[in-house]
């Protein structure tokens, strides 16, 4: 297919009508809204299952039940709306069903603001919800990375019976860039066995969440953490930029990414050894890469649209090997090139200081 | 090889649309492409803006501070945007709305009557394609016809009539 | 003779919605074709005289933007004291 | 003594295909089990066993899905009518209800009831108030009777800082969505066998694509109310009822032709 | 022409003190403006600027606490019952209300408001039903009319499969703890003149400590509607008030001695 | 005043009183509603606010409210209820506002159980709502110290306009101790500044979380984030159990670090140098010590009721010093000390393995 | 002479909960005072002759732990025909 | 030093007030103390059972997997903590309910016919009483007249009267 220039959030939807969406529940929020309301006519013109929920609580309880029926379902919406599902997130992981969030983040804490950001981070990634659970996330940086996730996240739901994120910023969701879509993908008509269907003469089955005996709940907890080393083996991704010979490493995902591949690019003109490595799957977090990265390089730059929040993942991976320096733009500002730019020459020219955190030495840096 | 251009005024005047019909171009002409709007507050009105990266490798940042090119079409965009222009870059300003001159002198200042221009084809909503010509002409990223290509194609359909006129249009504002 | 009155119309806050021209029974209420006030709004103004004061164009103003006046004759005056 | 068996008789009441065989967890006399019964005898006599998915709640009755004989799902707390909407929408053509108590739909889930029943979706609701939180230990409901004592209103519910009970087939009668609300008892067999009517015309109407149906029951909580089984039955005749009328307070035009 | 000032005169109209000297951010004709103009100066008229606390929603309101001269606080989306309970419990003797779209109320906020009725709490809610997402860009309310297009119901809304719309004021007035609910609506000077007086009877409710009052008032949105503010306003008259009856859904009965 | 014998429920909502508590909000759900029943007996007997909310979102939101007046406020769940917080939860900080909030933590995810359990620490220390905000957490390990926490949850959330969590398992919450309460404090007659309680004569104010213009919410996370170096500076709190010349060092929170006592106190009694540090604040965490630590022994023990939680921050902070162990059971299930003493003696006597990751170690050891 | 009926009370779902008993018009359902069945109550029994099959108490039970028959004489299987 | 004991039985038969009873003892007694029940499903009905450790130093765990003692008063309760008795320690069984004898041999074994003793006093309750006194007199962590003291304090108004009887039902216990 010849390529189409797409808005973001455009591009997920039918990405996703694509990858055979058969239901699709939400409730509109800036800088997600065009998701919604793309598939309010898309989806009814297709004859499948549209809802503008009620609220996000609802959304995302209406996500569990389809998902019950083992039928491709999703939501979508942005920081505010995510934390209301919360609670729906961990008993759908605690069902161990599949099914598809997109999450297109905004400035925070609180209403905040409407810009890009990626303060959510520590929601998504690290249990926003309650109790031992994991979610894939995966994180594009452009609109075709964008399409290709969104069709993944299907695939890898189903074939892990997980809940799997689409995380990315309102920049995102709102710019537009060529890209191409996939093919349309028919409709499931064969259905996993632990499915609800009222299908006659199917045996019966109940989902829950459910395990009032700790030892089961025990049981269940770690069949779910060991298919997550499965997960981790099998589903890291990430790409590298002019890694090869870098004497600097910078981590960045999504838009930061984005922004630092061009802060690295003007580094190397200037002929500074810096490469960039961006995770793509946010989780399972790319540990060997950040680890190995810090076996060869001197020092390591984490960027992020936040206050430091996977910086925090990237230090348990460096594990002390070498110095690793922080720049974040919280509260919904998105950084310019040139602001990175300066930091890895910074790292390039001066020592590597080692006193406080890498997030106190930033702080001391900010105005 | 890259370059980069803002369009930026009131809402209404058609900087995104404007930005669009670049953004086509570009990608008709097999060039990597990024366009981004400044999506405001929750509600209507304002200033809007919209900024094109166009370049022959993958696109890092789709937002920079010193873009080579701006389109201002409203003295708040001008009196934003005149100083990050980069030394060398193009400033194209509508002055049928904007009285001050420029004050950089390390930039190309192209400064055209857009609206009068519009209002004379008989549509005041082109002066962005006027302004348009004029940047296409100081800044030759996109051959002129890939825009008019573009334009038949995504101009809306009960506009295509315009067609002819909005091709005048660019080329009135090549003129300046 | 009819009661005499007049407004205010404060181009702070004026949008220019016209539903003060609409709803004047006088209809002595335009927007100034030649005037833009600091928001890009052409605001009300009093077009031409009758205004009675009775105050509907205030009622209606969704910005709170008009004050109303209204003369008070001697006889009036009297009324009160 | 026994009786022994004459060479011909009719089996005159056995229990339901739709339920398990598995004894429920709920105490003596709770008629939580007595609405599980008609629910299933219901749902035997339309045939609808093989094509029904119940919702179950958070609440005593959250083990629900261990009796029923057919699937179920179980809901967040008070999340069951958007659990049941997602069912539904999927699989438009299956008979899908929600059961659910007073606490999980008149308190945490009024939002989503409300909202179900204003999109008028097509799935049914079992509510079963008991006028407390059973499964808690006994806490006050939004259902609770102005001056009656529970865990959370020890000197008896006070209206004016606790507010007046809610009656939720009155108030979701009033959505245009609504096909059928109605309120019954299950005090004593002649209002259980009118509650058994009541749940068939709501699966009546749900298979009739007639909207949102609900029916509210008054039910026993004798360990929670501190009565006998028996006592606990003359507490909802002699104190619910006078609160909350039996009735119906919202029919379909069109169930006038349904034959129950 | 200008009219110069006669020697005396007397001052009919000005704007109200409980509103700050901010323009608003509302678009052109949006009667949202009207509706806070009232509410100031009934707040002004009653003489409770100084103990006045409102509850901003998230909307188009959203920024209402730069235009009221008087303390607010600003609710999540569709919390803001539970937010005014929270101030009013800590602080009875002052005046809290609460202002919310129909997003805001009738959809996201639906279980809190409904909780707030039912305990009877002794806040006021103004309540703008205006069909529509204002802030969002104009998708579909759970009070957008049948038929009616909007940026998520793209073929008009079908009641099949979106519902039907909520009418808030019949549906609160069925609570025992609802002193007062009423429907007013912006779209014409007679018709802001008895919106007022609604507003003012629902603060009276609450300062005489009579429980929960609401107001829903008819409003525009021109952007979103496509309409110019005074076909916006015949909109209301054609299309919205045919649907949406205005009146008196419940009146407490002390309320029959104020006199307003 | 006498030692009395409490009940972990009874005794925090008692000490919250006598702290001065103003109004309280809540929502049943066990392990924690003895805490609610209590308080709707003893707040309207003080004539105090008490609301049973419809639900934990309304308690929340109420709760909100309350704070924007200044008076001391209060809610209290268990996890699902919790989750339903998050959105509430990020505005009040958002805000800056103080407020308190009691998590008696049950086995999940999802409905699960409702033994005991500490699976939800990621959620309450890495954020479970959007944004970049941090909350203070104090974890008590024994009815005294649940006492002692509480009245002092209510002086940091007002001396840092911030959320203070009380986080503890059921098992805490339904134990029963001796303990002596605090006396009674007298309501507050004087508030900040910034509350808004309409009195007469009082400029007025708002409160709210929205920064619409991306900058000042970037000066306000920034504000935030600097406080909260002071927070870290001034509040860490913990308890050290024979670390002076210990070989093995033992770190657990709560009930599991009450557990580890026991298993460490068995293995000094057969002669093994090990030692239990307890995080008695777990956000802000105590790095330094975990830093201290693995500068002087040989190896670290992370014990914890879930799938290993905490261990995540513990091994961000020993960087790579000393090899780390986890040892969790997850699900709701209380470990005996007799397995914590066998994972010691494992320590002592066996060469540390090194390969894969701590997590992965001990999944391999589970069943 | 009346319809003969009787009824068998399935000991594994009983609680001894007593509302059959209550309910019975004949009166002749009793607990079985020396009995306990599995869980620990005392269970459901027929305690004397009477049953007419009308099938009330299998109505007001909560376990559905009660089958209710009834003999079928000559004369009803005749009207079956 | 430190002692556990559980109190296990069904729901009804006393087995937390009996725990409770020897914490508040205890606590009189200045020792460390620590209670903790098994706190069921979010439901009615069922066995209890309840963990009591004493001890003169801080106290670690509140659960043990081996107590020293424990009183055991209906079957399944028999069956669950026999096996878990520290060897050397003390069983207390209501033999009124337990027809089995017990099978270790490595600990002390106290069969009580607690029901019989109690209604014989009058008062089918106290058959709790009878096993701790059964307890104390085996295992002599506390002496007697503190948990009479604990009883007079504790003991719920309405039964104050039987103060004496519950006296006398440790008593009788403590006889076996
Ligand atoms: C979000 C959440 N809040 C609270 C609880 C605790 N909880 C379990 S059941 C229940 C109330 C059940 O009462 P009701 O719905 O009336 O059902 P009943 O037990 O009376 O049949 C509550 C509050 C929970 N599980 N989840
Ligand atoms: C939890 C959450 N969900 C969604 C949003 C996005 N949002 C902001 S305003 C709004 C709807 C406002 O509509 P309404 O309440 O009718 O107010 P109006 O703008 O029409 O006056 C929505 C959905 C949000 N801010 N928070
Ligand atoms: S109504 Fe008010 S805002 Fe509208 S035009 Fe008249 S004065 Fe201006
Ligand atoms: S006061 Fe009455 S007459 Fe005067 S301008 Fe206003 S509406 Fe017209
Ligand atoms: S607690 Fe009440 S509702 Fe729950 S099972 Fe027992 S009697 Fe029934
Ligand atoms: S969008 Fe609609 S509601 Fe919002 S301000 Fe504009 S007109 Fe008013
Ligand atoms: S009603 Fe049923 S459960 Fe109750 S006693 Fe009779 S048979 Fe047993
Ligand atoms: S069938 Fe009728 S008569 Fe026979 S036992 Fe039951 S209730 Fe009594
Ligand atoms: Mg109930
Ligand atoms: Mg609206």
């Amino acid at each position: 297919m010849a390529k189409q220039l797409l808005k973001g959030n455009v591009a997920i939807a039918e990405a996703a009508v694509r990858a055979g969406l058969q239901a699709y529940f939400g409730y509109p929020i800036t800088p997600q809204t065009e998701l919604l309301e793309y598939l309010s006519a898309r989806m009814p013109e297709l004859g499948r299952a549209f809802v503008q929920a009620e609220s996000e609580l609802g959304a995302i309880n209406m996500v569990y039940g389809a998902a019950c029926t083992g039928a491709r379902v999703m939501s979508s919406s942005s920081s505010p709306g995510v934390s209301l599902m919360m609670e729906g997130i961990s008993y759908i992981a605690g069902t161990e069903l599949p099914a598809v969030i997109v999450d297109v983040m905004r400035g925070g804490p609180g209403l905040g603001n409407i810009a890009p950001s990626q303060a959510d981070y520590n929601q998504i990634i690290h249990g926003g919800g309650h109790g031992d659970y994991e979610l894939i996330v995966l994180a594009p940086a452009n609109i075709q990375e964008a399409i290709d996730l969104t069709v993944l996240s299907f695939d890898l739901a189903e074939k892990y019976r997980s809940i799997v994120v689409v995380l990315l910023d309102g920049s995102l969701g709102q710019m537009m860039e060529p890209a191409e879509l996939p093919p349309m993908k028919p409709l499931k008509t064969s259905f996993p066995e632990w499915a609800t269907r009222g299908e006659e003469g199917d045996p019966r089955h109940f989902l829950s969440s459910i395990y009032l005996d700790p030892s089961e709940e025990e049981v269940a907890n770690l069949r779910m953490m060991r298919r997550w080393q499965e997960i981790k083996a099998n589903e890291v991704r990430y790409k590298e930029y002019s890694l090869s010979d870098a004497k600097i490493g910078v981590i960045g995902f999504g838009s930061a990414g984005r922004v630092a591949l061009s802060a690295v690019r003007s580094a190397r003109a200037e002929g500074i050894p810096v490469g960039l490595l961006r995770p793509i799957t946010l989780n399972p977090f790319p540990s060997k890469q950040v680890e190995e990265l810090a076996k060869k390089v001197d020092s390591i730059l984490v960027v992020e649209m936040n206050g430091g929040q996977m910086l925090d993942d990237v230090l348990r991976d460096v594990n002390g090997r070498v110095p690793v320096e922080f720049y974040g733009r919280p509260g919904g500002v998105v950084p310019f090139p040139d602001e990175i730019l300066g930091e890895i020459k910074r790292l390039a020219t001066q020592p590597i200081p080692t006193e406080g955190t890498p997030r106190d030495r930033w702080l001391s840096r900010m105005p | 090889m890259q370059n980069e251009i803002i369009f930026a005024g009131f809402g209404g005047q058609g900087v995104l649309f404007a930005g669009q019909l670049m953004t086509y171009a570009a990608m008709d002409e097999g060039k990597e492409v990024t366009w981004i709007p400044s999506y405001g507050p929750e509600m209507r009105g304002g200033t809007a803006n919209c900024t094109v990266v166009i370049a022959d490798e993958e696109i890092g940042s789709p937002l920079v501070r010193n873009p080579k090119a701006a389109i201002v079409m409203n003295l708040p965009s001008m009196d934003k945007y005149e100083p990050l222009v980069q030394p060398g870059g193009v400033l194209v300003v509508n002055s049928s709305l904007i009285p001050r001159d420029a004050v950089r002198k390390d930039i190309t200042v192209v400064r055209i009557p857009a609206n009068e221009i519009a209002e004379e084809l008989g549509e005041k909503r082109m002066a962005n394609m006027v302004l348009l010509g004029g940047l296409l002409a100081h800044l030759p990223v996109l051959p002129v016809k890939a825009i008019e290509k573009a334009l038949g194609e995504h101009l809306p359909a009960k506009r295509q009539k315009m067609l002819p006129a909005n091709i005048e249009a660019m080329k009135r504002g090549a003129g300046y | 003779m009819p009661v005499k009155g007049r407004i205010e119309v404060n181009e702070l806050y004026c949008k220019g919605c016209e539903l003060c021209a609409d709803s004047c029974p006088q209809g002595i209420i335009g927007m100034a074709a030649e005037r833009l006030n600091a928001k890009g709004y052409h605001p009300a103004e009093m077009i031409k005289a009758g205004c009675n004061g009775c105050g509907i164009c205030a009622i209606v103003c969704p910005e709170a933007a008009i004050s109303v006046f209204r003369e008070v004759t001697q006889s009036q005056s009297e009324d009160k004291a | 003594m026994t009786v022994s068996a004459p060479v011909s008789e009719k089996t005159i009441y056995s229990r339901p295909e739709s339920l398990t065989t598995t004894p429920t967890h709920y105490c003596p006399g709770c008629t939580h089990g007595v609405a599980h019964r008609l629910i299933a005898e219901v749902i035997d006599e339309m045939g609808l066993r093989e094509k029904t998915i119940g919702v179950a709640p958070v609440g005593c009755s959250v083990f629900a899905y261990n009796y029923f004989n057919f699937d179920v799902v179980q809901a967040p707390h008070g999340r069951a009518p958007a659990m049941a909407t997602g069912v539904k929408r999927v699989l438009p053509d299956r008979n899908v209800f929600t059961y659910q108590g007073d606490g999980d739909l008149a308190s945490i889930g009024m939002g989503e009831v409300v909202a179900a029943a204003a999109r008028g979706e097509n799935i049914t609701i079992i509510f079963i108030n008991n006028t407390n939180y059973g499964m808690t230990g006994g806490q006050m409901a939004p259902t609770t009777l102005p001056g009656q004592i529970t865990t959370s209103s020890p000197n008896g519910r006070d209206v004016e800082t606790q507010g007046y009970p809610v009656k939720a087939a009155e108030l979701l009668a009033t959505l245009e969505g609504t096909g059928f609300s109605a309120r019954r008892s299950l005090h004593d067999p002649k209002n259980i066998r009118l509650a058994k009517k009541a749940i068939r015309t709501a699966f009546e109407v749900q298979q009739r694509g007639l909207g949102f149906s609900m029916v509210e029951l008054l039910s026993t909580c004798p360990t929670n109310w501190g009565l006998t089984p028996s006592n606990a039955q003359k507490w909802i005749e002699e104190r619910m009822i006078p609160y909350y009328p039996l009735g119906d307070y919202k029919v379909h035009p069109m169930l006038a032709e349904v034959k129950i």
